[in-house]
C-alpha cells in the first residue's frame, strides 16, 4: 500500500530569485555592480578602446609631458586626463594600469583561494595532528599585519608580477583556510553528512559533492573582501617601490610616479589613477558588503 | 524463533570521549593546580539485543547517551569497547564487502529535517545517489525508483527536481525516511525522528513508521525522550540514564509496573491528556553531568529510595520478572 | 476598578507582518480573557500565532510586525494605543514574560544580581541596592534555587537549563505582577525538569493570584496546568471554553484531530488520528475558513468566513459544521 | 586562569621563535650586503676580511646561534650603514611610531564604536545607511592616496598644516612627545588622520555587525520585557556584548597600525620605524631589518596577550571555564 500523498507547497519562490530580489534590495549594491561590471569591461577591453598604447613608446612624445587635463596634444588629440612625465596619456595609462591591478588582484586572490579551501578542508575534515598544525600556523600568520609579510616577501624575492602574486597569496591563503575550516566544522557536524556516511558514501564523495558545496557562501563574501585588498595592498606595495617593476605600471605605480609632481601643483597625475582605483575597491566592497548581509545565516529570520 | 541470533546485538558497548590534559595544563599540575583528563563516560557497558521484527524504544533525558547509542548501533560511531554484532557475527572481524553491506542494512532517521538534508542537493539525488553509487538500481531506472520510493512515503513524485528548502519540516522528515528506504534496509534507527515535527505532522510520520513496519517488516531502534510516542510504538522498552540502562520491559510491562525509582519518576512527571489540574509533584534535583557522575547508582542523589548501599555500588541489571530487567538494589530485600 | 473586570481582556487583535512577499497575518482577529488566579493556555502549533500573540500584548513585536488593530485591555487600559514609556513602565512590573529558550534569556556577560536588579530599579529605584539584593535573594529562593547568595553571585552559563529558567521565572516574579505570559517556558526541558518547573509556577500562581497566559504547543500539559483554553490555528483562534470542555467535548474538527494526534495510553499500537496535509502559509492563505483544506467536514459553505459563535456559556468557536461530540 | 596564563606564553615563546628564524632565514637571502659596503675596486683579500669583520664567512646556523644568544642579552647587531647598535636605532625611532599609531587608534576607536552602534540599531534609517555608505568609502580609500590627497589639499592648495617631520617636541619621562606642542599638534593632524581613516572604518563596520547581531538575541528582548529603559538595554547588554569582539580586533588593529605606519610615515616623511625599515631594506642593512622585524614580533605578542588577558576579563565565559578546569 501507499501513504496518502501530501500536496506540496507551492514554490512562492526559488532561492536564486529570492537571492537576487534580497541583493536588489539596496540601490548602492546595485550601482556597486554596475560599476564593477563596466571597470571589469575596460580592464578586458583596454588594448581595443584606449586612445593610445602606453607601453608603446613610438607613441609617445616627452614635448607632451606634464599637460594638464583636456590639454590638445601636438597632433591635434585631446587628452582627456592630462598627460605624465613622459607624455603619456593619462586615460590610457589608467585603462592599462586597472588591467594589471585587476590580474593581480584576481589572480592571485583565486590561487589562495585553492590553497586556503584545500588546507582549510583537510584541516577540518582530517583533523588531529594535521588541523592543529594547519591552523597554528594559519594563527600566527593572522596575527600578522598583511603588508608586513607582504613587505619581507617582496624584499627577499625582489620586483615582478610573480614576484608580487606570490606574496599576495602567501598573505592572503590562511583568511580562506581560516574560513573554511571554520564553515566547514559547523557542516561536517550536521546531519546530513552523517547520513551520507550511514549510506556507506566514500570519503571523497562526502568531502566534494556533500561538505564543499555548503562551505562556499562564506566564501564567496571572503573573496569579495580579498580581491578588494589584495588591489589595495599590490598599490599600496608597488607606491612603497617594492611591488610591480616601471615596465610594468600598475595603477599604484602610476600614482607613485605622480606623486613627485604633486607639490608643484600637477595633481593629476597622481589623482586620477587614485579616482580609478578608489573607484575599483569601492564597487567590489558595495558588493561583498551586501553579499554578507543577504548570505549571512544569522540575521535571516 | 528464540534459538536464532539477535538482528542486532551490541555486547559490553562503551563509549568514551577524553579530552587530555596539554602541555600548559601539565605545568599548571606542576605548580600545584590539581587538574585531571575529562572523561565523559558517554555509554558505560551496555548490552542491547534487538531480535528481527521487534520496535526497542529508547528513552532517556538529554545526556544520558541515547544518541551516542543510537549512533553505534547504526555503526556511524565505533564503540570505544565492546561488539557489535549482525545476527551473531562480529561486524569489525566481517570482510570489508560483507560488512558494507551490513553498514546499508542498518540505516538511520535523524531528528532535525533542516540539517539532516544537504540543502544544495535536489530531493531525487539526495534519495537516488546512494541507490546509484552502491549499484543495488541501474542507471535508467533510478528515475523511477526514486518515484516509487516518494509515493511510498506519502510524497508526490512530481517534486522530485525540488530542493529541500521547498519543501515543508513533515515533507523533509519524509525525504530523509525515502533516503534511508533507497538502500533497502533491514532496520531503522530512529534518532527523535519525530521530536522536531508539530503535533499532527508528528501523527503522520508515526503512522508512516507503523505502515513501513507491517508493509517491509522492518526491525526498530527507536530513540525518543518522549514516552508518549515510544509507548504508542514500541514492542519493549530500555530506559537509559547517565550512561547505562536503569530498567528494560515490554511496553505494557514498564508502563504498567514500573520498578526503577527513575522510571517511576520519568512516568509521574509526563503530563498527559487525561490528567485534569493535577498537581505536579516533580522529582528532586538537577540531572547530574556525565563529566562527573555521582559514584554507585547514578541515579542515588535524586531517589527517594536511596539507602547506604546505593551510595557505593552500583546496581547491575537483574530480572525481576520474565523480560523485565531493573538494575536498582532495593529488588534486592524483597 | 470593578471587582470581576478581568485582568486582562484581549479584544479583535490584529498584528500583521509586512514583509517583502506580501502581508503576512500572524494575528488576526484574536479575543481572549484572563482572570486573576487564572491560566489561560494558549495552543498552537509552529507558525499558528500564539507567540506573536504573547508579544503584542506586552507591544514587543518588532518592525516589520504592527498591531494593526483591536485592543488589548489590562485592567481596563488599552495598551495598543499607550505610549512607549508607559509600556515600559508596565513591562516586567505589572506584566511579566517568560521565553522559550532558558540558553538564551539571560545576558551571558551580566551576574545573575545585576540581571534581577536592574530589573527592580528600572520600575522602583527607591528602593535602593541593597534592599533589591534582599528582594532578589527572596525571589531566587522562592523558585527553588538551592543557595541562592552563592548564585546571585554567578554567571548565566554556570547554570544548568532548569536553573536558568528558574532564574527567568524569578526575574519575572520580582514585582509581583498582576499578568504573567510563559511562551513555550518547558519545550526545551527534560521531562523531570519540566515537571519542577510546572510545579514551581502552580504554586507560584496559587500564592501571588497572578494571571497567567501559557504558550505551548503541547495539549498534555495544558490538560494538567491550564483553567481555561483557546486553540489557534493559522492565526486565529478556532476553540476557545474551558479545559474539561475544549479537551472532552472539541467541536472544532482541528481540535479533535488535534486531541487524536497525541499518542495516548489507551491506544497502543494503533493508528493515530492524524490530520492530512500540513499548515498553510500565512502568506497566501485563501479566503474562508483556514482549515478547510484539511477537514473532512468542509464544503462551500466554508469558502466564507466562519464568524466567531458561541455555542454555550463561556466557549467559543468558529466553524460552520461544528462535531456535536466527538470522542 | 593559570592554565590559560601558561598555555599563552607558551605559544609566545613558540611564535618567537619561530619567527626569528623565519626572519633570520629569510632576510638574510636579500643580496649582499658587502657588494654595497665596499669599494667596488675591493681586492679579494679586502672583501673577505669585510665579511669575516661583518660574521658572514660564518655557516647560517651558527650566525643565528649567535643572533640568538645576542638577542637575548638585547643585542640584535650592529647596523652595516650607520654603524650603532640597530636596536639603539629603531628605539630611537620607536616613540614618533607608538605617539602616531596610539592617537590614530584612540582617534578611530572614540568615533567609530558609536557610530557603528547607532547604524546597527538603525540600519534601515537615513543616518545608519549613511554611516555604512562613509565606510564603506573609508575602508576603500588607499591609505597611500589618501595621504597624498590630504598632503594636496591641506598643505599645498590650503597651506594650513605642514606636510613633513614631527615638529616641535617636547620630552616627558625620556621620550619625545610631539602632541604636546602646538607645532607638534599641527605636524601631527594630518598623519594620524590618514592613518585613522581605515581604522574607524574597520570600528564601524566591527560594531555595526556586533550590534545587529546581539539585538536579535532573545536576552535583548527579554531585558525589554522587564521594563528596563532604552538606554540601559543599549549600554549595558548591547554594549558590553560587542565589545568583546571589539576589543580583540583593536589589539590586533594596534599591531597592524603600526606596520600600516611604513606608508604614512613614507609619505609625511614622519620620523618613525617605518621610515627606517624601509630605508633600511633598501640599503640592504641587514642587522635593522632584522631588528626591526624581532622588535614589532615583540611587541605583537605583548599585544596579543594583552588582547587575549583583555578577552577573559570582558568575557566570563572565558574566564570562569579556565578557572574552573
Amino acid at each position: 500500500m501507499t501513504a496518502e500523498i501530501v500536496p506540496v507547497a507551492p514554490a512562492v519562490e526559488t532561492p536564486f530569485r529570492r537571492f537576487v530580489a534580497e541583493f536588489c534590495a539596496s540601490r548602492l549594491a546595485v550601482a556597486g555592480l554596475v560599476g564593477l561590471s563596466i571597470i571589469l569591461l575596460v580592464a578586458i577591453f583596454a588594448p581595443w578602446i584606449a586612445p593610445q598604447d602606453p607601453y608603446d613608446l613610438r607613441q609617445l612624445d616627452v614635448l607632451d609631458g606634464r599637460l594638464p587635463p583636456l590639454s590638445k596634444s601636438m597632433g591635434g588629440k585631446t587628452y582627456w586626463l592630462g598627460t605624465d612625465d613622459q607624455g603619456r596619456d593619462m586615460l590610457s595609462g589608467i585603462m592599462y594600469g586597472l588591467r594589471t591591478s585587476l590580474l593581480v588582484g584576481v589572480g592571485s586572490s583565486f590561487f589562495a583561494m585553492l590553497i586556503g579551501m584545500a588546507a582549510g578542508l583537510t584541516a577540518a575534515y582530517v583533523g588531529g595532528a594535521i588541523e592543529t598544525l594547519i591552523m597554528r600556523i594559519v594563527d600566527i600568520q593572522l596575527s600578522f599585519p598583511a603588508i608586513l609579510i607582504a613587505l619581507i616577501l617582496l624584499a627577499v624575492l625582489g620586483q615582478g608580477v610573480d614576484k608580487i602574486m606570490i606574496a599576495l597569496v602567501a598573505v592572503q591563503w590562511a583568511y580562506y583556510a581560516r574560513t573554511v575550516r571554520g564553515t566547514a566544522l559547523v557542516e561536517r557536524r550536521k546531519e546530513y553528512i552523517e547520513a551520507a556516511r550511514c549510506l556507506a558514501l566514500g570519503k571523497s564523495r562526502i568531502v566534494f559533492r556533500h561538505l564543499l558545496p555548503n562551505c562556499l557562501p562564506p566564501l564567496i563574501v571572503v573573496n569579495t573582501v580579498l580581491v578588494a585588498g589584495a588591489i589595495a595592498l599590490e598599490a599600496t606595495l608597488s607606491f612603497l617601490g617594492l611591488g610591480l617593476p616601471i615596465t610594468k605600471p600598475s595603477l599604484g605605480l602610476l600614482i607613485a610616479n605622480g606623486f613627485a609632481y604633486m607639490l608643484s601643483g600637477k595633481y593629476w597625475i597622481s589623482f586620477f589613477p587614485g579616482v580609478a582605483l578608489l573607484a575599483t575597491i569601492v564597487c567590489i566592497n558595495l558588493v561583498g558588503d551586501q553579499l554578507r548581509d543577504v548570505l549571512n545565516p544569522r540575521l535571516q529570520k | 524463533m528464540s534459538d536464532a541470533p539477535p538482528m542486532l546485538a551490541l555486547d559490553g558497548i562503551s563509549q568514551r570521549f577524553v579530552k587530555r590534559l596539554d602541555v600548559a595544563a601539565r605545568i599548571a599540575n606542576l605548580l600545584g593546580a590539581k587538574l585531571k583528563d575529562e572523561v565523559v563516560h558517554a555509554v558505560d557497558r551496555v548490552d542491547l539485543a534487538v531480535r528481527q521484527g521487534e520496535v526497542v524504544g529508547l528513552v532517556g533525558e538529554s545526556g544520558c547517551g541515547k544518541s551516542t547509542l543510537g549512533r553505534i548501533a547504526a555503526g556511524i560511531l565505533a564503540p570505544s569497547e565492546g561488539r557489535r554484532r549482525w545476527r551473531g557475527k562480529t561486524v569489525a572481524e566481517m570482510p570489508a564487502a560483507e560488512a558494507r553491506a551490513v553498514e546499508l542494512k542498518v540505516q538511520m532517521i535523524f531528528q532535525d529535517p533542516f540539517a539532516s538534508l544537504n540543502p544544495r542537493l535536489r530531493v531525487e539525488d539526495i534519495v537516488g545517489e546512494a541507490p546509484a553509487v552502491h549499484g543495488i538500481v541501474a542507471g535508467g531506472e533510478r528515475d523511477a525508483y526514486v518515484a516509487e520510493l516518494l509515493r511510498r512515503v506519502g510524497l508526490d513524485p512530481g517534486f522530485r527536481r525540488r530542493y529541500p528548502h521547498q519543501f515543508s519540516g513533515g515533507q523533509r522528515a519524509r525525504v530523509g525516511i525515502a533516503r534511508a528506504l533507497a538502500v533497502k534496509p533491514e532496520f531503522l534507527v530512529c534518532d527523535e525522528a519525530v521530536a522536531a515535527l508539530d503535533v499532527s505532522i508528528q501523527a503522520q510520520v508515526l503512522n508512516l513508521f507503523m505502515d513501513l513496519r507491517a508493509d517491509l517488516g522492518l526491525t526498530y531502534l527507536f530513540i525518543s525522550h518522549d514516552l508518549g510516542v515510544v509507548e504508542h510504538l514500541s514492542d519493549r522498552v530500555a530506559i537509559m540514564y547517565l550512561g547505562r540502562f536503569v530498567e528494560i520491559a515490554p511496553a505494557e510491562e514498564i508502563f504498567a509496573r514500573p520498578n526503577h525509582p527513575y522510571t517511576a519518576a520519568l512516568l509521574a512527571g509526563i503530563p498527559r491528556l487525561d490528567a485534569r489540574k493535577r498537581r505536579f509533584e516533580p522529582v528532586k534535583g538537577e540531572i547530574p553531568s556525565p563529566l562527573n557522575p555521582p559514584p554507585g547508582c547514578h541515579f542515588h542523589p535524586r531517589c527517594p529510595h536511596a539507602i547506604p548501599r546505593c551510595r557505593v555500588e552500583a546496581p547491575a541489571l537483574k530480572a525481576i520478572a520474565p523480560g523485565h530487567w531493573s538494575a536498582c538494589h532495593l529488588n534486592d530485600g524483597k | 476598578m470593578t471587582a470581576n473586570q478581568p485582568t486582562l481582556s484581549v479584544e479583535s487583535l490584529r498584528t500583521h507582518f509586512f514583509t517583502r512577499a506580501g502581508v503576512l497575518k500572524a494575528v488576526d482577529d484574536v479575543s481572549f480573557t484572563v482572570s486573576a488566579g487564572q491560566v489561560l493556555g494558549l495552543v498552537g502549533e509552529s507558525g499558528s500565532g500564539k507567540t506573536v500573540t504573547g508579544f503584542s500584548v506586552i507591544g514587543l513585536v518588532d518592525p516589520p510586525g504592527r498591531i494593526v488593530g483591536g485592543r488589548v485591555l489590562f485592567k481596563g487600559e488599552d495598551l495598543v494605543g499607550a505610549g512607549e514609556e508607559r509600556l515600559r513602565r508596565l513591562r516586567g512590573d505589572r506584566v511579566a514574560m517568560i521565553f522559550q529558550d532558558p540558553m538564551m534569556t539571560l545576558n551571558p556577560v551580566l551576574r545573575v544580581d545585576t540581571q534581577m536588579i536592574e530589573t527592580i530599579l528600572a520600575h522602583d529605584p527607591a528602593v535602593g541596592r541593597s534592599a533589591a539584593m534582599e528582594r532578589a535573594r527572596d525571589a531566587l529562593g522562592r523558585v527553588g534555587i538551592p543557595s541562592p547568595d552563592e548564585r546571585l553571585r554567578a554567571y548565566p552559563h554556570q547554570f544548568s537549563g532548569g536553573m536558568r529558567q528558574r532564574v527567568a521565572i524569578a526575574i519575572a516574579l520580582l514585582n509581583r505582577p498582576d499578568l504573567i505570559i510563559a511562551d513555550e517556558p518547558t519545550t526545551a526541558l527534560d521531562v523531570t525538569i519540566q515537571g519542577q518547573i510546572l510545579y514551581e509556577v502552580q504554586k507560584l500562581c496559587r500564592e501571588t493570584g497572578a494571571a497567567l497566559i501559557w504558550i505551548t504547543h503541547d495539549l498534555s500539559v495544558i490538560a494538567g496546568l491550564a483553567d481555561t483554553v483557546c486553540v489557534m490555528y493559522a492565526g486565529r483562534i478556532v476553540e476557545s471554553g474551558t479545559v474539561d470542555d475544549v479537551l472532552d467535548r472539541p467541536q472544532h474538527p482541528y481540535t479533535a484531530g488535534l486531541i487524536g494526534s497525541v499518542p495516548s495510553r489507551n491506544r497502543r499500537g494503533v493508528k493515530l488520528a492524524q490530520i492530512p496535509g500540513m499548515t498553510p502559509s500565512l502568506l497566501s492563505l485563501p479566503p474562508g475558513c483556514a482549515f478547510r483544506a484539511r477537514c473532512a467536514r468542509a464544503d462551500d459553505a466554508c469558502l466564507a468566513e466562519p464568524p466567531l459563535v458561541i455555542p454555550s456559556p463561556g466557549r467559543g468557536l468558529r466553524c460552520f459544521h461544528p462535531q456535536a461530540d466527538a470522542r | 586562569m593559570l592554565v590559560y596564563l601558561i598555555r599563552r606564553l607558551l605559544q609566545s615563546v613558540a611564535v618567537l621563535l619561530v619567527m626569528s628564524v623565519l626572519v633570520f632565514v629569510g632576510v638574510f637571502a636579500i643580496g649582499d650586503p658587502v657588494e654595497i659596503l665596499i669599494n667596488p675596486q675591493a681586492d679579494q683579500a679586502e672583501i673577505a676580511r669585510a665579511r669575516a669583520a661583518l660574521g658572514l664567512d660564518q655557516p647560517l646556523w651558527r650566525q643565528y646561534a649567535l643572533f640568538v644568544v645576542n638577542a637575548a642579552t638585547g643585542d640584535l647587531g650592529r647596523s652595516f650603514v650607520h654603524n650603532v647598535p640597530a636596536i639603539d636605532l629603531i628605539l630611537q625611532r620607536m616613540p614618533a611610531t607608538l605617539e602616531l599609531a596610539v592617537t590614530a587608534t584612540l582617534f578611530g576607536v572614540l568615533l567609530g564604536v558609536p557610530l557603528g552602534l547607532l547604524a546597527g540599531l538603525r540600519p534601515q534609517s537615513r543616518i545608519g545607511k549613511s554611516i555604512m555608505a562613509g565606510s564603506i568609502l573609508g575602508f576603500s580609500l588607499p591609505t597611500f592616496w589618501v595621504g597624498l590627497m590630504l598632503i594636496m589639499v591641506f598643505a599645498v592648495q590650503l597651506g594650513w598644516l605642514p606636510s613633513t617631520g614631527r615638529g616641535e617636541t617636547r620630552r616627558v619621562l625620556g621620550i619625545d612627545l610631539s602632541i604636546l606642542t602646538l607645532d607638534g599638534l599641527r605636524h601631527i593632524v594630518l598623519p594620524a588622520l590618514n592613518l585613522a581613516l581605515f581604522k574607524l572604518s574597520l570600528v564601524i563596520r566591527l560594531s555595526r555587525a556586533g550590534t545587529r547581531e546581539v539585538v536579535l538575541q532573545d536576552y535583548v528582548k527579554f531585558a525589554r520585557a522587564k521594563g528596563l529603559a532604552q538606554r540601559r538595554v543599549v549600554w549595558v547588554h548591547v554594549f558590553k556584548n560587542i565589545m568583546i569582539p571589539i576589543v580583540t580586533v583593536l589589539g590586533l588593529e594596534l599591531g597592524s597600525t603600526i606596520a600600516f605606519a611604513v606608508v604614512t610615515e613614507t609619505i609625511f616623511a614622519w620620523p618613525g620605524m617605518g621610515k627606517l625599515i624601509i630605508d633600511s631594506i633598501n640599503l640592504l642593512d641587514r642587522p635593522v631589518v632584522v631588528a626591526y622585524l624581532m622588535v614589532v614580533v615583540f611587541m605583537f605578542i605583548l599585544i596579543n596577550l594583552a588582547v587575549d588577558l583583555a578577552y577573559s576579563v570582558l568575557d566570563p565565559r572565558v574566564r570562569l571555564s579556565e578557572v574552573k578546569g
